[in-house]
């Protein structure tokens, strides 16, 4: 199982790496959508995908690893509150900026 | 007031629901919950009467409705199954006779669960409901069904 | 005991079901047909979270399943408005032609 | 006492820089500070007698003793004949200038600065300690710095100040590379030490700090910063870029000269960049048409003659060396306070337009023409002794020793006298601008004259005593020193005996006899009397000659190349697209990490807790992946951001798969309220329209997706296959969350409790995120029209709005259940507050967003400000009664019809963290679609 | 956990009945020929194949003493309320979209609603 | 003795100040007075701190002086709960932190907009520091993500704050790039929990000195990818690309703090990892640090020589002093640690005051371009004497502060031979020079050109004038300061200090 959802999270990280590279905003940011999707399975991988209960105690042994649980769930808060202020940066890119072509917002570098 | 005291009783046995108990203690919990919903979240609620009435009618709807849901589901299926889709389908507007924007919407999904009809919109005069059929070869029956069936039941409920 | 061996070959419907759904999504044509399908793939997850439940004979997935059918179906109307109105929220009251 | 004397030698003038007059009385009380010079004067004075006898003064206080620092400061006879020149010159410079700049407001300023170079020129020659003499060494180019580009509005005046400074601090820098070696070496930065322990030291070292005193000493190649040193005002230049500042590179040298005594490399540096400098600084000066810039290089020649001198390391030399040091500062010191005094009568520095001054300024006249001489090295001025023992140390060198000096055997090789005819060659250039520079200005007449002569009859109204009386003095000392050779041979005695170890067996007299030295000073008259008959012929080649040659042409390329450079290299990797930055980052990173795990893949072994997976797994696995490159493919906007969903949704599944039932609730709350954000704004973005990039870069890009996946996963893979260690973590967690925490659902537990730290971090992030979105959308430019289509005609459907109107309370009554029993169950503060921000969206969507304030009557903000303070007030509840941050407690409670209740402060905890979450969701969706 | 042999055949049946439904739902989403047929197909088969599974999950667990069934019954509540609001919700969206209805169809009393009242 | 669970104040506080001022964004005073009252009291409690932990002798009373507090956070014990580690390394950056903060403080009292104000300025500025702080004093790596975390969306929203086109435009690259950074860093922790079972730097390590070298695969590995990830925030080659354009952007207070403190944390992460745990094999991980030293150092310079803007030579020189910290990590003896704690002190409040010059010049001028401006030397004196003490300790002339961190560094080189480097950090020192001399020629001397406004410049200079007080004094008084990095890289060198402390053991 861990093997094939490493498969998953490197297809992830690949599109997400392709989105990133594109020139439309919204795709950029949608890769990173990805990416942050990708990273929290990883994190979740971390423990090793045992089969068991949920750490939970008023079920029964044997658990799974309850840490990995617990830093995915701060990471896709974490993530969450990163995404949702990327999109709104993004969508005030295009307000203010006027464009949300990624390659159009070069410069600055003198 | 009433309505709230009314309401706060619908939450509290949400609550239970939600406990998987019905049990004093937590429909006592669950009032209080309730409470604070209400008291965080304070909303105008239309005032009602004849509640118990309504409740009663309210279930023989139900079974009414889970009776007809039945039959809706082998209809679909025997037409998503038949190799040909013979099947001529149109919008047809249903003049209304509720007025009740609640009670239109049991309505409008009741007539979506059952078959061969789906509710698109409801006019905003709330004069038409438009239905979408999936084959308007039986039209007539259909809305026979819908207005003696379902919208009777409502209109029960709605006076 | 069938029923664990019957739950495996339900998620595998199940799974079946959803990936022909997702033949729609990546059809389309229209993105109505899309959204149409992505709901149906929400269900039918949902039906997934239950049978894993029974699976798993455990309850506690069942606040999953009705989070999940909440959610797809905010999402569904999040859709729709979106088709609808270009927009999820409106800023302020649509006109309204109601009787009384 | 003699210490309190060396400080405040370097303390008097450092003082002084600070005092600054009132605005009212500053041009008046300006010349007030050359009360410094002179006070320092007598306190040189004072010490004549300790060093006469030979003795040194030395006092040390410690600095920094752990970083070997100590600020000691040592008086022999070589820093004492430095302290004279740094004071003596000084005084007259410092009175010069007030006369110089009598009208000029910047007079006060000037002061300041040259009292605290003269601090720092203090400094260099007391030091003893080397960390102590570098920081005045850079002290100097500092002082010198703003000195050169005093008059700072003057594009050279900046430019000469900056290669000026460049240059030397490339000395300083590769000086302290020095000391460090010689720290490294010995273990000590105190010189007297060094000089005690006669230990060698390694030639490196000693090309480091040659290097940093040719820089200061405008040795070839770095000469070339001396000349645009003229920039600063006349004063300056003579004080420090003739008399004083220039030469401590020649202290530097003289100083160490006791240590590299047997290091024939060290010799041969010195002695063959001197030599190269004494006749390309002749040459040089020959060709000038402006007086400074001829006084400039004349003194780079001179300095170059002193630091052959010091080479060549006998004892005739190094005597020469230091007379020609005390005679160099009184005849240059005069000459270039002449050419001050001149510009400042006449207008112009320039030779072609000055001429026939004579009958204006008698006595300038004269003073000049002495000291010009003396520059000559003609009898029986003081230059002409110096002259005399510079020709009898190269004879020397040259042929009578043959090469027996070690490290100048090349320069004599099979007997030829190549230094010596260097040396007769420097002279006759030395004594041909001497004569141009007197006869130019004084005697001849101007061959362009200035258009408006503004000069002339003019100027000798207003050449003051005070302008001239400096310069009668110090050409006085330059002939002093010839007809009292005992003057100057008592002032350098003791100088000269630091540097050699023994007193001098020579003696200074005019008249040595007839020795081949008085011959080549015969030579020297002759041919410099020829070239300056001739002068005419070829200075003109000369001066166009330049154009072809010049190392400032090599500076000022080479700055410019180098700016060239840089701009090219900037040009070629910062972009300005982030794009291009993404993919250095990532190919740096694929680069940098594959080979390390082709390495580790070499001796992999399976781990035995590897799961089997389901067929449904592989299923949605492959789907999750299929929808991943749906957003890669997708051109629809919506259907791009419902992939995403669909991709969060699969995650949500798989984490119901792996017993994760809080993380499931999360991923799918999240993610719909993610939906919702992204098609708030979805209009305002363009349509995804192709707008492809070429081929090759597309492939490229290509290339650095699978990489970075590829990568990813074998990363992931290494972590699965390679030696790993056993984890006493989770096995805790279970065993303690309820005995100790209270808490069945352990992974609540660890949010709330084990690492309720990560949370409070959390939850801070979050609510940032309001806080910054609201700046983002409150500042600034507000929006355009919306983009994407409106549809005008459209109504709310009542279907929707009852059905919301129904549930609202119902989904609250469910966020706060999953709320409450958080701690024992799936739930918890983040999952209700999302659920209820969810609720309330719906509101809004159903309705619209003014709905919102009648279901909570309330900003968002403040309920996020609430929940922050709650929780961290939680926390900090313990750290008031003594416990950590975060130590919670728990109780248990019986109330009537309740039963028993189990309140923990993890609870209050929890339920701030709801509050921002719901705070932060609502505000962020409110100010999105309020916009 | 044992499970009697009549709940373990029910619950088995309940299951396949439910993902029958589901498969027939999908069927539809795939066959029919535009959205709004296609919706009819989601909107009931699929809701009825979950509250199969339900009823099995609710058999299932309340016999293990995992649950009493309320909140699984709180779901099929729901799904009756949500499926016909959300496919209406759709509907409406993809008719203003300009999404047509499939040629063969005959009657659009809609279209004429909208005319007169535009 | 300051109370240990005080040192939980250094996080804590800010946050709960931010919520307050978020509570009050409107209300003037009160933003403003708040601030600087928690700024100024942070300091003096982050300054009594590091005393207090320098008093402290080791309990055998000779060997390793200074003491280290671990605060249990929640009261569990390392690895199982998170913990505070106040070093004297993370405390010195503590006070640094706060050295920088009360002058960006005192600096933006003058100089923020009302309306930057209103929308959460010092909140969010609150905020970064919080996040710093944290990250500088917490013992988790995963909680080290979560103060990384909180400190660059902090930073998102102050470099985007005003919404400007090139802010926004700066602040999208700025976002992306450390969201990558991000993600990698959340990568590295799967790796390292999946393969060492812990998150907790001191366990890590006694894990890796408690095992024989059966890990060292792995950990290579895993150092690459923390170096990637840290480096990236650290902007060191090649990984620095991002960097001067979008510290260029936010107004000068904020550039201080960002080109002061914010590469920092990066910088202290590598740092401490690359003291504490990876250490396993330094003949390939800390050889490849010198050299990128070596790179950052020439390149970064290289940036700044082709600028012709103030700020915007200041934000490529950043990336060059990076690379002098990175080299001193690199040697790892204890005399380069000394020196890269001594290097970063005096660099960062030299790079925070001339970040703040830049503003007062841009306040005086309306611009920061070299072309624009000029004669600046006259304007304000005081200016012009603090530029100059700034900018010739950054580029390390005696006896500013500047002199005596390379002098550390190169020193330790030095002494193991490795002059090749020491040859590079001298080269480095002098384009340094000579760019910060290009400024002063641009600025401050030529004709006087660009239009005046009649702002009086005074208000603005007492944040300046604190920092270069510390430069100068430092400079004096070097000794003070060595003695501190002493402390602290003895503390460092030797990870059994460290771990003995946090997990309780006894040698
Ligand atoms: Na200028
Ligand atoms: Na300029």
């Amino acid at each position: 199982m861990e093997f094939v959802i490493i498969s998953v999270i490197g297809v992830l990280f690949g599109c997400g790496t392709y989105l990133i590279l594109q020139r439309h905003l919204l795709r950029v940011v949608v890769g990173l959508s990805l990416y942050s999707h990708a990273a929290n399975l990883a994190l979740m991988v971390s423990g090793g995908l045992k089969r068991g209960n949920p750490p939970l105690l008023t079920t029964d042994a044997p658990y799974v690893d309850p840490l990995p649980q617990a830093l995915v769930l701060t990471a896709i808060v974490i993530s969450f509150g990163m995404t949702a202020f990327a999109t709104v940066l993004a969508f005030r890119v295009r307000q203010v900026y006027g464009s949300d072509a990624v390659d159009e917002l070069a410069g600055g570098e003198e | 007031m009433v309505t709230r005291f009314f309401f706060n009783i619908i939450l509290a046995f949400a609550w239970c629901l939600l406990q998987d108990e019905i049990s004093l203690r937590q429909m006592v919990i669950g009032s209080l919950v309730g409470l604070l919903a209400m008291l965080f979240f304070p909303r105008s609620f239309h005032q009602e009467r004849r509640y118990f009435r309504k409740a009663a009618l309210s279930v023989r709807l139900v079974f009414f409705f889970v009776k007809e849901l039945l039959i809706a589901n082998w209809t679909v299926v025997r037409q998503v199954l038949a190799l040909k889709l013979a099947i001529r389908p149109g919008i047809v507007a249903y003049p209304l006779s509720l007025q009740n924007d609640v009670l239109i919407t049991l309505l409008a999904n009741m007539i979506t669960l059952t078959p061969g009809t789906l509710s698109v919109e409801v006019s905003p005069d709330r004069q038409f409901l438009f239905i979408h059929f999936l084959d308007v070869a039986d039209v007539e029956e259909e809305i026979r069904i819908i207005k003696d069936g379902f919208e009777r039941h409502l209109l029960l409920i709605a006076q | 005991m069938i029923t664990p061996f019957v739950s495996v070959i339900v998620l595998i419907g199940i799974t079946l079901s959803i990936l022909l759904s997702a033949y729609r999504v990546l059809r389309g044509p229209t993105i109505p047909d899309r959204v149409v399908a992505l709901d149906n793939i929400a269900i039918n997850l949902v039906a997934a979270i239950i049978v894993i439940s029974i699976r798993a004979q455990s309850a506690l997935y069942i606040d999953v399943a009705l989070v999940l059918a909440i959610l797809s179906f905010l999402g569904t109307v999040a859709a729709a408005k979106y088709l609808l109105r270009g927009t999820v929220i409106d800023a302020s009251p649509l006109h309204t032609r109601r009787p009384g | 006492m003699p210490g309190f004397l060396l400080i405040s030698l370097i303390l008097l003038p450092l003082l002084g820089s600070l005092v600054s007059w009132p605005e009212r009385w500053r041009q008046r009380l300006a010349p007030a500070y050359s009360l410094v010079p002179i006070l320092q004067l007598l306190i040189v004075i004072s010490l004549w007698a300790t060093v006469q006898a030979g003795e040194r003064i030395q006092c040390s206080w410690p600095w920094a003793p752990s970083l070997g620092l100590y600020v000691s400061l040592s008086l022999d006879g070589l820093s004492w004949l430095f302290t004279g020149l740094i004071s003596g010159v000084g005084v007259f410079v410092f009175l010069y200038a007030a006369f110089y700049m009598a009208d000029d407001p910047t007079l006060s300023r000037l002061y300041r600065f040259l009292l605290l170079f003269n601090a720092a020129m203090m400094g260099v020659v007391l030091a003893d300690n080397l960390i102590v003499l570098l920081v005045f060494w850079e002290l100097t180019s500092v002082s010198s710095f703003l000195l050169i580009g005093f008059r700072s509005h003057r594009a050279a005046a900046c430019e000469g100040a900056i290669k000026a400074f460049g240059l030397t601090a490339i000395g300083g820098l590769v000086m302290l590379f020095g000391i460090l070696a010689v720290y490294a070496e010995h273990g000590t930065f105190e010189l007297s030490a060094l000089l005690a322990n006669s230990t060698p030291i390694s030639t490196a070292a000693g090309l480091c700090f040659l290097v940093g005193a040719f820089t200061k000493s405008a040795q070839f190649p770095f000469h070339i910063w001396l000349p645009s040193a003229m920039e600063a005002p006349t004063p300056v230049s003579a004080y420090l870029h003739a008399a004083t500042m220039v030469k401590a590179g020649v202290y530097l040298i003289a100083r160490l000269t006791p240590l590299f005594a047997d290091d024939p490399t060290w010799s041969a540096t010195v002695t063959s960049v001197g030599t190269v400098t004494l006749v390309w600084g002749g040459v040089l000066a020959c060709k000038q048409v402006d007086l400074k810039a001829l006084l400039a290089n004349s003194t780079v020649s001179q300095l170059g003659l002193i630091v052959l001198l010091l080479g060549l390391q006998t004892e005739i030399a190094l005597f020469a060396a230091v007379l020609h040091i005390l005679n160099h500062a009184a005849f240059k010191g005069a000459l270039f306070l002449t050419a001050g005094t001149v510009e400042h009568e006449a207008g112009t520095r320039d030779l072609r337009q000055l001429g026939g001054l004579r009958p204006l300024m008698p006595t300038l006249t004269l003073a000049a023409t002495l000291a010009s001489l003396s520059m000559a090295g003609l009898p029986p001025l003081g230059g002409f002794l110096s002259k005399e023992l510079f020709y009898e140390g190269v004879l020397e060198a040259d042929l009578l020793l043959r090469g027996n000096v070690s490290g100048i055997s090349w320069l004599s090789e099979d007997g030829f006298p190549l230094l010596t005819i260097l040396a007769v060659t420097a002279s006759g250039l030395t004594f041909l601008y001497s004569f141009i520079f007197f006869h130019g200005t004084f005697f001849a007449s101007a061959s362009h004259p200035p258009e408006q002569p503004h000069s002339s009859s003019h100027a000798a109204h207003h050449a003051t005593l005070g302008l001239i009386a400096p310069i009668v003095a110090l050409s006085g000392l330059a002939v002093l020193f010839g007809l009292v050779p005992s003057l100057a041979e008592a002032l350098v005695t003791p100088a000269f005996r630091v540097i050699h170890g023994a007193p001098p067996q020579l003696h200074l007299a005019l008249w040595h006899g007839l020795t081949p030295a008085l011959g080549l000073s015969g030579l020297t008259i002759i041919l410099g009397s020829s070239a300056f008959l001739l002068r005419q012929r070829f200075l003109q080649a000369a001066r166009e000659y330049q154009a072809l040659y010049s190392f400032n042409r090599v500076y000022t390329d080479g700055l410019t190349g180098f700016t060239h450079l840089s701009h090219w290299m900037r040009a070629l990797y910062m972009t300005g697209s982030v794009t291009d930055y993404i993919r250095y980052l990532l190919v740096a990173l694929i680069a940098g990490l594959s080979l390390p795990l082709w390495y580790f893949f070499e001796e992999m072994t399976l781990r035995a807790d590897i799961v089997r997976p389901e067929y449904y797994e592989l299923g949605l696995a492959g789907l999750m992946a299929v929808a991943g490159i749906m957003c890669c493919r997708t051109r629809s906007r919506i259907v791009l951001v419902l992939s995403l969903g669909l991709v969060g949704s699969l995650m949500a599944i798989f984490f119901v798969f792996f017993s994760a039932p809080d993380l499931a609730l999360t991923q799918i709350l999240v993610e719909a309220v993610s939906l919702v954000l992204f098609l708030l704004v979805l209009r305002y973005f363009s349509v995804l329209r192709p707008r492809p990039y070429a081929p090759r870069t597309r492939l490229f890009n290509m290339g650095i997706s699978v990489g970075t996946g590829l990568l990813v996963s074998l990363l992931l893979f290494a972590a699965n296959v390679g030696p790993s260690s056993p984890s006493a973590i989770p096995s805790y967690y279970l065993a303690n969350s309820y005995l100790l925490a209270g808490g069945h659902n352990v992974v609540n537990v660890i949010l709330v409790d084990f690492r309720g730290f990560d949370t409070m971090g959390e939850i801070t992030v979050f609510s940032v995120a309001v806080f910054g979105v609201l700046a983002l959308v409150g500042l600034g430019v507000r929006g355009q029209q919306p983009l994407g289509a409106m549809f005008l005609f459209s109504f709310p459907s009542p279907i929707l709005q009852s059905f919301a109107r129904l549930t609202l309370h119902l989904m609250l009554v469910f966020a706060i259940y999953l709320l409450l029993r958080g701690h024992n169950a799936p739930g918890g503060g983040f999952i209700a507050g999302v659920l209820t921000a969810v609720a309330l969206t719906f509101q809004m969507m159903a309705f619209h967003t003014e709905a919102l304030l009648q279901e909570m009557p309330w900003k968002p903000l403040q309920v996020v400000v609430v929940g922050l303070l709650l929780a961290a007030g939680t926390g900090l509840g313990s750290v008031f009664i003594g416990y950590p941050f975060l130590t919670s407690a728990i109780g248990h409670y019986s109330f009537p019809l309740l039963g028993e209740v189990e309140l923990a402060t993890a609870m209050g905890f929890d339920i701030g963290v709801y509050l921002v979450v719901v705070g932060t969701s609502l505000g962020i969706i409110r100010a999105i679609a309020e916009d | 956990m044992q499970v009697p042999y009549i709940l373990d055949v029910l619950v088995s049946a309940l299951l396949l009945l439910g993902l029958f439904f589901l498969l027939t739902g999908t069927f539809g989403l795939l066959r029919l020929r535009d959205v709004y047929a296609r919706m009819h197909a989601t909107s009931k088969s699929t809701t009825f194949g979950v509250v199969g599974v339900v009823l099995a999950a609710l058999l299932y667990l309340r016999y293990l003493g995992l649950s009493s069934g309320l909140k699984e019954s709180l779901i099929v509540l729901f799904l009756f309320l949500t499926a016909p609001v959300g496919a209406h919700m759709i509907a409406r969206a993809a008719y203003r979209a300009g999404v047509s209805l499939w040629q063969g169809g005959v009657v659009d009393d809609f279209k004429k609603w909208l005319e007169t009242n535009r | 003795m300051m109370p240990p669970d005080l040192f939980v104040l250094f996080v804590i506080g800010p946050v709960v100040t931010a919520a307050l001022l978020a509570a009050f964004h409107k209300w003037d005073s009160f933003q403003r007075g708040v601030s600087l009252a928690v700024s100024l009291g942070l300091w003096g409690l982050s300054v009594v701190g590091l005393l207090s932990l320098l008093q402290e002798v080791s309990p055998d009373g000779g060997g390793i002086g200074g003491g280290i507090v671990v605060l249990r956070m929640g009261n569990w014990a390392a690895p199982y709960g998170i913990i505070l580690v106040a070093d004297v390394l993370s405390m010195t950056m503590v006070v640094l932190t706060m050295t920088v903060g009360v002058a960006v403080v005192v600096f933006s009292l003058r100089t923020v907009e009302q309306a930057h104000q209103e929308h959460f300025y010092y909140p969010l500025f609150f905020i970064l520091i919080m996040g710093v702080n944290g990250a500088f004093l917490t013992g988790d790596l995963f909680n080290l993500f979560v103060f990384f975390e909180i400190l660059l969306i902090a930073s998102f929203a102050l470099l985007a704050l005003g919404s400007q086109p090139g802010q926004l435009r700066e602040t999208v690259k700025y976002v992306v790039i450390n969201l990558i950074a991000s993600t990698f860093f959340l990568i590295s922790l799967s790796v390292l929990y999946r393969t060492m079972g812990t998150l907790n730097m001191a366990d890590l390590a006694h894990k890796i000195q408690t095992t024989s070298g059966e890990l060292d695969p792995t950990l290579t590995i895993l150092a690459l990818v923390f170096l990637f990830v840290f480096g990236t925030k650290a902007a060191i080659f090649p990984l620095y690309f991002w960097l001067p354009g979008p510290y260029f952007q936010p107004s000068a207070g904020l550039s201080a703090f960002f080109g002061g403190i914010l590469t920092k944390v990066g910088v202290y992460a590598i740092f401490r990892t690359f003291t504490l745990i990876f250490r396993h094999n330094p003949a390939l991980t800390h050889e490849l640090l010198l050299i990128l030293a070596a790179l950052t150092m020439l390149l970064g310079v290289f940036g700044a020589l082709s600028q012709m803007d103030m700020k915007r030579i200041l934000s490529y020189h950043i990336i060059s002093q990076i690379g002098y910290l990175i080299l001193g990590i690199g040697l790892l003896t204890p005399q380069a640690l000394a020196g890269a704690l001594f290097y970063m002190v005096p660099y960062v409040l030299a790079k925070s005051a001339l970040f703040l010059i830049a503003g007062v010049v841009q306040a005086a001028t309306g611009t920061t371009h070299l072309k624009a401006v000029g004669g600046l030397q006259f304007h304000s004196i005081p200016l012009s004497i603090l530029f100059l003490l700034a900018a010739l300790s950054l580029a390390g002339l005696p006896p500013l502060a500047g002199f005596f961190s390379k002098f550390i560094v190169l020193q330790a080189g030095v002494e193991i031979g490795r002059y090749g480097y020491v040859g590079i950090g001298l080269l480095g020192g002098l384009l340094t020079l000579a760019s910060m001399l290009k400024i002063w020629n641009g600025v401050f001397w030529g004709e006087e050109t660009g239009d005046r406004r009649p702002v009086s410049l005074w208000p603005l200079l007492p944040g300046i004038v604190l920092l270069v007080f510390f430069i100068v004094g430092i400079g004096l008084f070097p000794g003070i300061l060595y003695s501190v990095a002493q402390t602290a890289a003895a503390q460092v060198a030797d990870p059994r200090v460290y771990i003995a402390a946090v997990l309780g053991l006894k040698e």
